[in-house]
Order: structure tokens, then C-alpha cells, then sequence
């Protein structure tokens, strides 16, 4: 049963690695999408820094949910999806593998490359290993909340966007505490409360949306 | 039907219905081991539907799916190591090679298998020396090859197959006809559709399904 | 004489000549490149004179003024070469364009790595949102884009089309980005006051500058004749010319 | 000729207007977008409004950016792209048609949403009508570069990223003109230089973009 | 080859590479008018290739495809007013009804039918009754009857067809085989590939294509 498991994230993450290009996608895409923002109003540091929690929170979450389509789609549509969910293992251990595939893949990066990001967006030094851990907490739960997501829309032609529609405000809760916690950091408070909540959301939704996601994909996949 | 044989898989009054269309009603389907049914009909009489019925994929709008006398949605462990199921889609990733197809598709089922077995299995569809070529460098019909590989390796009793003829040239029909046989001399069985005859040299039975017309749409028997 | 050119061209451009005579180009051009890079770093770390502001720091301008310069220089050439390559179908441009592309995103990134080294003393941080700063981030970008659509597509020959159409789409906006940027930064005096003027440098800082531009240009030219040899040979990996030549080794 | 391009774009409102979930997706993604940085940023109105021009210029163009697989992937995957170019009707009217298609269900849109959008961000009153006008302006030209993108990108396997990274830095022009002329004009000063500016892009663009994706489509759609 | 008919499409010297694998070579084509030919070729060996460089959606490695003696890049239009080609994909919008469809694939060949007309065409094909359903409410074999009605009214005189059994039933097989001998006895000329040997009571030539095998890859002849 691990078997089953780890073969399916090392199938995973080979398949990541086979099509580089796709690789560092949602990381340049966050780095894009953040840069754009320095664009679109006049940068001074101080505003700058007054929106860089906000505008590092909705790239980071704009990226996973660019990327959620890699978590199904693909096996929607070739028929591999049917194959897993005639395996004889339970669909929620491979839907683990898949989401675990899916967060190494687009929400590590993420959190690697944030500390690069709030240099660009002014944000002060001692800042920045908050905001490393608020996207470290957070950005698994943005793949678990999103599987569930893409699996009820994996059947819907072109569902990008009602993908997102459906799985925003979901996210919202998230998006809120880990803002808030970079900002709260800034004025040299105390985010124990924000990191509390963000941690117990991820344990959470560890427990459950798998679940959820595997009997979603029961409902969708059969066409 | 005889009774000599071990019931497999059998149904109870499956009823199907897609959108407002009654495609087969009260349908019961009795396969042994050792025996091969072909599912026969027309274009959209509803093949492909009753196959999925059959792999527990599609929910049937009324009736039941039994694997050795327990319904499937129970005793889907067993049966689901018990059965393979190739449908129209190619089940093919085109970054991986084709032993890596074939591996993770048999990792789907928890059976791995020696280098040599796929090899084998490889040159006896016809695909030895493609073992390291990406799949989406081949053609459409060596992809369905690879999945004739798979069917090999899987070690399942039950076959469920969908046009598996499909994309197939004249050598690979006849490589499959060839598999059919010998799966069922070694006492599995196999549930099939497909419009361009088999001649199969062993026995065979086969279930009709008949287009209800579209305009007779009396659903009240069939109480969905 | 127009028909001249063209058979010339043709001739220069069959992989195997090109194999040939771009192997006996490269020791010239590497030679070269050596030999200006440490004329002009002799002249620029030692000869020349401490800046009366920025002290010794400014003597990284020898490594990152050329830098930025070849980024955009290998930009035009790669577009240029694509054009070739679409439409005269000839396909040692090709190779030469996508050869091009990972050295012009390095020096795009030398450049701004060294700048941004700079910037920390200079502005006291690493990045400011300054118009010729964003330019050349976004020209990394366009970089990236280029060759994350030439590895992202199969088949060799539709890579090399489509990559190509994307350069020279690319070239011609480049510089709608380059004078929007800056109008954009104008049009705002912003906080980030960056006093970025050109300086009007010294002669004993402008030669060693100019023999670092120069022995980067010869860099470029040996590196993309090593890469597009090695492009050559691996497509050409079926072709007698390229067996016969293994045998030989 | 002209039945030709008229059909084509009576086909894809049609088949829009099918789909109709789709077709109010982008509209939705724009406000849902736009109303995640209140939520992430401490929102004084002072903020709001200075950071009002970006967020509203960025979301726009993620709207489009995501809307854009609209354009060809579906009729590359199932084989009505290449009826398109056995067509004796010239491509790069088609393609005009198509495009002209995706900015009135998706571009359209979103001008005509925005000043809502503008009152949610504290906007002074009399700024509404130069975003209305900058995103009138600036909306076609993102379906037309956009379109160059999708082309080079359609046959390949998710190339959703890949998209986004090869249109993001095109897109870059207009950001600057279109946020900016919004934020001068909240100044009170000017904007003729940047609606100039726009329209000048929109017009190379409308006389550009179309040739080079008919060019993109001969190249990649050739499997 | 007889120099009766007009001469319609030819190729000359026609290369064809994919992946380092040369499929083939020197390829010389002729089809005259009211001519019928298959290509042939066990799975791998390039037939859709082949058949994408004849429209024109694929780029030959090297040589050319006339159209009446002139390349096809260079008179497009002509020959695009007088050719479909139908190949593996359904070309088919799942969100529009049956009719539409047609509709809009005529449209592309800027021809147009009276509602009649198609009426007619449906009911040849046996989807009459289906006119106004959805096209993704129909099964695989119905789709593909779509396009057989879109050939019917497409006033085509060449026909480019990729495997057009697929997903047929028997009696759709029998269908298209009368079209086709139709289509020819009207001056038209056919093209096709099948691996389901196809009964046409009609003079066919036919062309293989054979496997060049992986190891043999000496392409310097093909200049490419
Ligand atoms: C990340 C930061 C930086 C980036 C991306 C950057 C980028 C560039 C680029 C693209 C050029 C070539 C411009 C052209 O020829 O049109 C350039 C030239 C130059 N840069 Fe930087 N730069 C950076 C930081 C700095 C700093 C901190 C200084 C020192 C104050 C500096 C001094 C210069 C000088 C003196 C030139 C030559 C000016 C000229 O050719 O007119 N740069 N830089
Ligand atoms: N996308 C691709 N990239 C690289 N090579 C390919 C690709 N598609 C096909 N090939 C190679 O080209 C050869 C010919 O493929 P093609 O699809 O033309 O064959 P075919 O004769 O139509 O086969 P089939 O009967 O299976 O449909 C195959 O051997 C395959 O290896
Ligand atoms: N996605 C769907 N939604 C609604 N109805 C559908 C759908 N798919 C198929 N149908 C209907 O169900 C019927 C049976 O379809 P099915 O695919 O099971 O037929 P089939 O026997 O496999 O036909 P074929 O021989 O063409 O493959 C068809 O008549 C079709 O109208
Ligand atoms: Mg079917
Ligand atoms: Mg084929």
C-alpha cells in the first residue's frame, strides 16, 4: 500500500521533470506576477512595502491555482484516471501522492523564492523568514483545497476559470491570516495567533480533503 | 449458460438511462470463467455505457454489478484486483517511455514485474526496441500496443475491453485474437465490443443491445 | 553577383562546412576575448583612477556596463538570425538563434546580479523600481519565455519556427517596453530618486570599458560557435558526415 | 469573405453563450481578484486608492490571460483548427474573427464592470471614466498579443504557464499606460499622452497580431 | 498508372522524417480524377503523416504536392475549395447541436445548405431525429456519422480520408463504402487509409508504406 503510494509520486514527479519547461512554471509566474504590481502604481518604498503582503499572498495563490490543473486534468482526459480509480488501493492514499506530488512541485518553490520577492517589494530583513513561514504553512493547504477543487471540475471542458470560482473563497481564510501575519510582523508584533490558526487549518484540511476529494472524483469520473 | 462454470461477474436488472433516453432496461449478464461475451449494438446503443456499468466507473440508474455473487461497490477490493478495464482512451502519458507506461499502469494494479517480463511482453506486441522511445513519438496504433503489453503483464482474471480493435493493424488483430484465446484457455474470461468481426477460434457468446427508439421514451417501468 | 551571395551562403551555411570552419574560428576568438579581458581589467583595476564618489566600488562597471550591453545586443542578433532562419529556411540560423538565447538570459542576469551588488551602496538596497533596472528584468523575461517555448515543443523544426516568430514578435516590442518603462519613471519622480545619469567618465575609465565590451563580444562569438557546433552535430547525429567523423575520433 | 468571418464569430459567441457557466468566468475571476487585496492589506482608504489603478489594471490582465486558451485550444484538441486552415478563406481574417470573438465575451466585459470595481477601491468619481476608457482601449490589444501567445503555445501539453510567461512581458507596455493614466488622472492632471499611446499600440497591433498568429498557427498546428 | 484521367493531386520525391526516424522517401503519387486509393501500412509506418503533408497541414521533409501541376503553398485556394480532410479527431463542438455542427464545418468551406439538404444528408446517415440534439449527447459512432454527413455536402472532389471506420457500426461501414464508390462514379477521387479491409465493388489502387527500420537510419540521401 506505501507501494502504491510512492510509486504514483514518483511517477508524478518524473513526469514534472520529463517536461522541464512546465517545471519552473508557477515560479516564474509568481515572480511575474509580482513584479507586475511595482508596474502599475508609482513605487514608492513605502507604499510598496505597505502592499507587499498582500500582493505576495495573491501571487502565491494566483500560482497554485494556475497549476491545480496538472493535479487531474491530464489524467482525466487520457484515461489514467480511470486506471487509478480501478486500483484495488484506496483512492484517498493516491490522492495524497498526488497532492504531495502536486505542493513539491508548485508550493516549495513558491516558498523558496519569497524571500527574493520581498527584497524586491522593499519588505524589511527581519520580515522575511514570516513570510517564508506563513507560505509554508499555507501552501499545502492551497493544494489540498484545490484537489478537491479541479476534481469536481476535472469533467467540465475548460473549467479553468469556474475552478477558481469555486475554490477563491475557499481560500480566503488562508489568504487573510497569512497576510496578516507578514503585516503584523512589520510592526514588530507578535504572530503566534496567525501561525496557530494557519497550522491548525493545514492539519485540518490533511485529515479531510482527501477524503473529500476522492469521493468528488468518484461523483465526476463517471462519464 | 451453463452452470458447469464458476460464476464471475453477473448483473441484476441493470437499467441505463442517458439523457432521457432509456439505452437498455432489466439487462442480466451471466459470464463464467473461461468464457468470452461479446456485447454487440449499434452505434449508441450503449456499449461503452453498460462496460462502465460493469467496472463500477458509472453508477447504474437501477440494477446491480455482482463479482462472485457480492456487489462490486462492496467488494471492490477483489474484484478490482481481479479485473482489467481498457476503454477508448489511451491511458498513455507521452513523456514517459513505454516501459514506464506499462509500469506505472501495472503499478495501478500493485504488481511490478521484472525487466525481462516487459521485455517480452514488448516484443510479443510487436514494440521490442521501443522500450526507451516517449510515447508521444508513436503512432496511435503502437500506443494501443502498449496497452495489449499491459493487458498481459496484469494478471487479471476478468478482461473488460472497449473497441479494442481500435487503431489495431491487420497483425495486431490477430496478436489479439490471439491473446482472447489463450486467456481464456487458461480459464480467465473476457467481456468485449467491437465492430470489425473477431474471429476467434473458441467459443463465444454474445448480448445484444437494441436502439430504443428515441421518440419511444416510456420510462415508467424503469422507475429512475 | 546577387546569386554569388546566395551560393556562398549556402555553402557556409551546410552543417558540415559550418562544422569545420566555425572549429577553426573559436581559438581565435577565445584567444582574443582572454587577451582584451585582462588587458582591460589590468587597465580598469589598476591603472585606472578611484572614482571621487563611489571610491573603488565602481570598478565592478567593467563587468557589468559590458554585460548589459551584450543582453540586448544578443537579442537583436538572435532575433535577426531567427528571420534568417524563417524566412529563408535556412537552418544553421536557427541553430545559431536558439545557441544565442541561454547566453544573452546569463548576461542578462550578470548584469543585473552585478547591479544590484552595486545598488546596495549606491541607493542603500538591492532593488529600486527604476526604469532601465525593470527593462532589463523584463528582457530576462523575454529570454525566459524563448527558451521555455523552444524546450517546451517536440519536434525540432516546429520549436525552431515558433521560438523564432516569438523572438522577433519580442524585438519588436522591445523597444515599446524599453521607452515605456522609461516614460513610466519619468512621468513619476517617485521617492526612488536614482541618480542613474550617464557619468561622464574619464578616458582612463572609458578605454578599459571599451576593451571590456570588446572582449565580451568575442566571448559571445566563441561561445555560440562552440554551442551551435554542438547544436549541429547532435541533430546531425544520423547524418554520414557526423558518423564518419566519430570513426575518425 | 466576409460570411466567412462573420460566421466564424457568430460560432464562437454561440458556443460561448452554450457554455453559459464560461461565459461570465472571466467577469468573476476580474471581481474576485480584485477583491482579494482588500482582504490581504490593511485597507485604509488612502491605500485603496493609490493601489486602486494596479490591482485593477493586473486583475484585468490575469483575466484575459487565463481567458485566453478560449481562443484555440479547444479547436486545436479536437481537430476544428486544422477544418480552419483547409479552409480557402484567408487565416488571417479567421483569426481576426476569433479574436474579435474572445474580447467581446471577455474584454467587454470587464470595461463594463469596472467602474463597480473603481467605487469598491474608493476611486474618486471623476477618475471612473479614464479606466473605463484605458481598459476600452487596452483590452483588444490583450486579446490580440494574447493570441500570438496561445498559437505558439496550443500544441503543447499544459501550457498554461508557458503561456503567461511567454505574454506577460509583451504585456507590459500596456500595464504602465493604463494603470498610470488612471493614477495621473486621479492627480488631476492629463492623460492624452497615455490614451495616445494606447490607441497607437492598438492600431500596430490590430495591424500585427493577426498576420504573426496566422504565421504561429501554419507553424505549431502542424503535428 | 493511366494517363487517361486528368491528373488531380501528385506528389514528387516526397521525404518524410519524424523523430530521426525516416518514414519515407522519394514518395512519387499520382491520382487522376474519378480514382480511388489507399494507403497501406502496418501501424508506425506514417500514413497520417503522409496524409497531413497532402493537405498541407504538415510540411514535407523534402519534395512537393501538386495540385493540377501547381504546389499546393502556392494555390491554396483552389485546391482548399476542392478537398476535405477528415482525419483521427472528431472536429466536432460537443456543445452544439448536430446540425450546427454541420453548419459551421461547411462554413469553413464557405459552402452553405439549405436546411433541406442537411435534413436529407442526416437521414442517409442515420442520425435523422438528431438534428437539434447536442452533439455531445451522442456516441462515438454517432460523431463520426456527423462528419459523413459534412462529406456528403461538402462538394469536395478530393477526399483525404485517416481511418473513417472508426468507431463505425456495421452498417455505417456499408455506408461510407457506397459513398465512396458514389463520390467516384461522380468524377470524384478518394484517398484513404483503413486497417478493416474495406469491401469496395470499385477499381482501387493502393500504396504501402513500409517500416524502415529503427537501426537502418542512414538519411544523407535525404537531404534534409
Ligand atoms: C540591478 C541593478 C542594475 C541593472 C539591472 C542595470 C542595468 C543596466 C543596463 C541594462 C545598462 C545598459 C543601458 C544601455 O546601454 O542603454 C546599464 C548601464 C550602466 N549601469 Fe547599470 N544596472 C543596475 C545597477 C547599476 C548601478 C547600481 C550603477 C551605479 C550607480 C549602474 C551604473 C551603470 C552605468 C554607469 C552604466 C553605463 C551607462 C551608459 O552606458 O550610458 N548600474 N545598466
Ligand atoms: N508527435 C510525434 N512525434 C514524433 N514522432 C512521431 C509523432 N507521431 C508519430 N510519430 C512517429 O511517426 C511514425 C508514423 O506515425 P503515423 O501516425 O504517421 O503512423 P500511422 O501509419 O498513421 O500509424 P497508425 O496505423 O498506428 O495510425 C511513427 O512510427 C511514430 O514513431
Ligand atoms: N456524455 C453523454 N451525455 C449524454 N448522453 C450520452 C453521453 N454519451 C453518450 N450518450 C448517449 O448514450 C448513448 C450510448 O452511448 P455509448 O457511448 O454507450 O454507445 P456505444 O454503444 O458505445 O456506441 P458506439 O458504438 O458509437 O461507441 C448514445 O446514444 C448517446 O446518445
Ligand atoms: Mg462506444
Ligand atoms: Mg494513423
Amino acid at each position: 500500500m506505501f507501494n502504491a503510494f510512492s510509486h504514483l509520486l514518483i511517477r508524478d514527479l518524473r513526469l514534472a521533470l520529463r517536461a522541464r519547461h512546465e517545471l519552473a512554471n508557477p515560479l516564474i509566474f509568481f515572480v511575474l506576477v509580482v513584479s507586475l504590481f511595482p508596474l502599475a502604481v508609482t513605487p514608492t518604498p513605502e507604499l510598496l512595502q505597505e502592499m507587499a503582503p498582500g500582493v505576495i499572498w495573491v501571487s502565491a495563490l494566483l500560482a497554485v491555482l494556475l497549476s491545480l490543473d496538472r493535479l487531474f486534468k491530464q489524467d482525466y482526459d487520457d484515461g489514467s484516471l480511470d486506471q487509478l480509480m480501478l486500483s484495488p488501493n484506496p483512492l484517498v492514499l493516491l490522492v495524497l501522492a498526488k497532492v504531495l506530488a502536486h505542493w513539491l512541485l508548485t508550493g516549495l518553490p513558491l516558498v523558496l523564492i519569497s524571500p527574493m520577492l520581498a527584497v524586491f517589494m522593499n519588505v524589511p530583513a527581519d520580515t522575511i523568514p514570516i513570510i517564508v513561514l506563513s507560505l509554508l504553512l499555507g501552501t499545502p493547504v492551497l493544494s489540498l483545497i484545490g484537489a478537491i477543487g479541479v476534481s469536481l471540475t476535472v469533467a467540465v471542458n475548460r473549467g479553468g476559470v469556474l475552478l477558481s470560482l469555486i475554490v477563491l473563497p475557499l481560500y480566503i481564510p488562508i489568504l487573510i491570516f497569512g497576510a496578516n501575519a507578514i503585516d503584523v510582523a512589520a510592526d514588530g508584533l507578535s504572530v503566534k495567533g496567525q501561525m496557530y490558526f494557519l497550522a491548525a487549518v493545514l492539519a485540518l484540511s490533511l485529515s479531510l480533503a482527501p477524503v473529500a476529494t476522492a469521493v468528488a472524483l468518484r461523483i465526476t469520473a463517471s462519464r | 449458460m451453463t452452470m458447469a462454470h464458476n460464476m464471475m461477474l453477473s448483473t441484476e436488472k441493470l437499467v441505463c438511462v442517458r439523457d432521457d433516453r432509456l439505452l437498455f432496461r432489466d439487462l442480466d449478464i451471466e459470464l463464467g470463467e473461461a468464457e468470452v461475451l461479446q456485447i454487440e449494438g449499434a452505434n449508441g446503443s450503449g456499449k461503452t455505457s453498460l462496460l462502465r456499468i460493469l467496472c463500477g466507473l458509472r453508477q447504474a440508474d437501477e440494477g446491480r454489478v455482482l463479482w462472485q455473487g457480492e456487489d462490486i461497490h462492496r467488494s471492490r477490493d477483489e474484484y478490482y484486483s481481479a479485473m482489467v478495464y481498457i476503454g477508448h482512451l489511451p491511458c498513455i502519458k507521452g513523456d514517459l517511455t513505454t516501459e514506464e507506461n506499462i509500469r506505472s499502469l501495472l503499478d495501478t494494479r500493485s504488481r511490478s514485474a521484472a525487466a525481462k517480463e516487459i521485455d517480452e511482453a514488448l516484443n510479443k506486441v510487436g514494440l521490442g526496441g521501443y522500450e526507451d522511445v516517449p510515447s508521444k513519438a508513436l503512432s496511435s496504433g503502437q500506443r494501443r500496443r502498449i496497452l495489449l503489453a499491459f493487458l498481459l503483464l496484469a494478471d487479471a482474471s476478468l478482461w473488460i475491453l472497449d473497441e479494442p480493435l481500435t487503431a489495431l493493424d491487420v497483425r495486431g488483430v490477430a496478436l489479439l485474437e490471439q491473446m482472447i484465446v489463450d486467456h481464456r484457455d487458461a480459464g480467465g474470461s473476457v467481456i468485449f465490443t467491437t465492430h470489425h468481426g473477431m474471429q476467434l477460434p473458441c467459443e463465444m457468446r454474445s448480448v445484444s443491445l437494441g436502439v430504443v427508439p428515441r421518440a419511444d421514451l416510456d420510462m415508467d417501468d424503469a422507475d429512475v | 553577383m546577387f546569386s554569388k551571395i546566395w551560393k556562398w551562403i549556402q555553402t557556409f551555411s551546410s552543417p558540415k562546412y559550418f562544422y569545420g570552419t566555425a572549429g577553426k574560428l573559436i581559438p581565435w576568438f577565445a584567444a582574443g576575448a582572454l587577451a582584451l579581458t585582462v588587458w582591460g581589467l589590468y587597465l580598469g583595476l589598476f591603472v585606472a583612477p578611484p572614482d571621487y564618489q563611489q571610491g573603488e566600488s565602481y570598478r565592478i562597471i567593467y563587468v557589468h556596463v559590458p554585460a548589459a550591453w551584450m543582453s540586448l545586443f544578443i537579442y537583436v542578433a538572435m532575433a535577426v538570425s531567427a528571420s534568417v532562419g524563417l524566412i529563408w529556411q535556412i537552418r544553421l540560423a536557427d541553430v545559431i538563434a536558439s545557441a544565442s538565447a541561454p547566453i544573452g538570459a546569463a548576461f542578462a542576469f550578470i548584469a543585473l546580479v552585478t547591479g544590484s551588488l552595486w545598488g546596495k551602496p549606491m541607493w542603500g538596497a538591492y532593488w529600486v523600481w527604476d526604469a532601465r533596472l525593470t527593462s532589463e528584468l523584463i528582457l530576462l523575461f523575454l529570454y525566459f519565455g524563448y527558451m521555455a517555448l523552444q524546450s517546451a515543443i517536440e519536434d525540432q523544426r516546429t520549436a525552431d519556427k515558433a521560438s523564432g516568430l516569438l523572438a522577433i514578435v519580442g524585438v519588436v516590442n522591445v523597444p515599446i517596453i524599453h521607452y515605456s518603462v522609461e516614460w513610466w519613471n519619468t512621468l513619476h519622480q517617485g521617492a526612488t530618486v536614482t541618480k542613474f545619469d550617464k557619468p561622464s567618465i574619464d578616458t582612463s575609465m572609458l578605454i578599459p570599458l571599451l576593451l571590456m565590451a570588446l572582449a565580451f563580444k568575442l566571448f559571445y562569438a566563441a561561445l555560440v560557435l562552440v554551442r551551435a557546433r554542438n547544436e549541429v552535430l547532435y541533430r546531425d547525429r544520423n547524418r554520414r558526415w557526423v558518423r564518419e567523423l566519430i570513426q575518425k575520433l
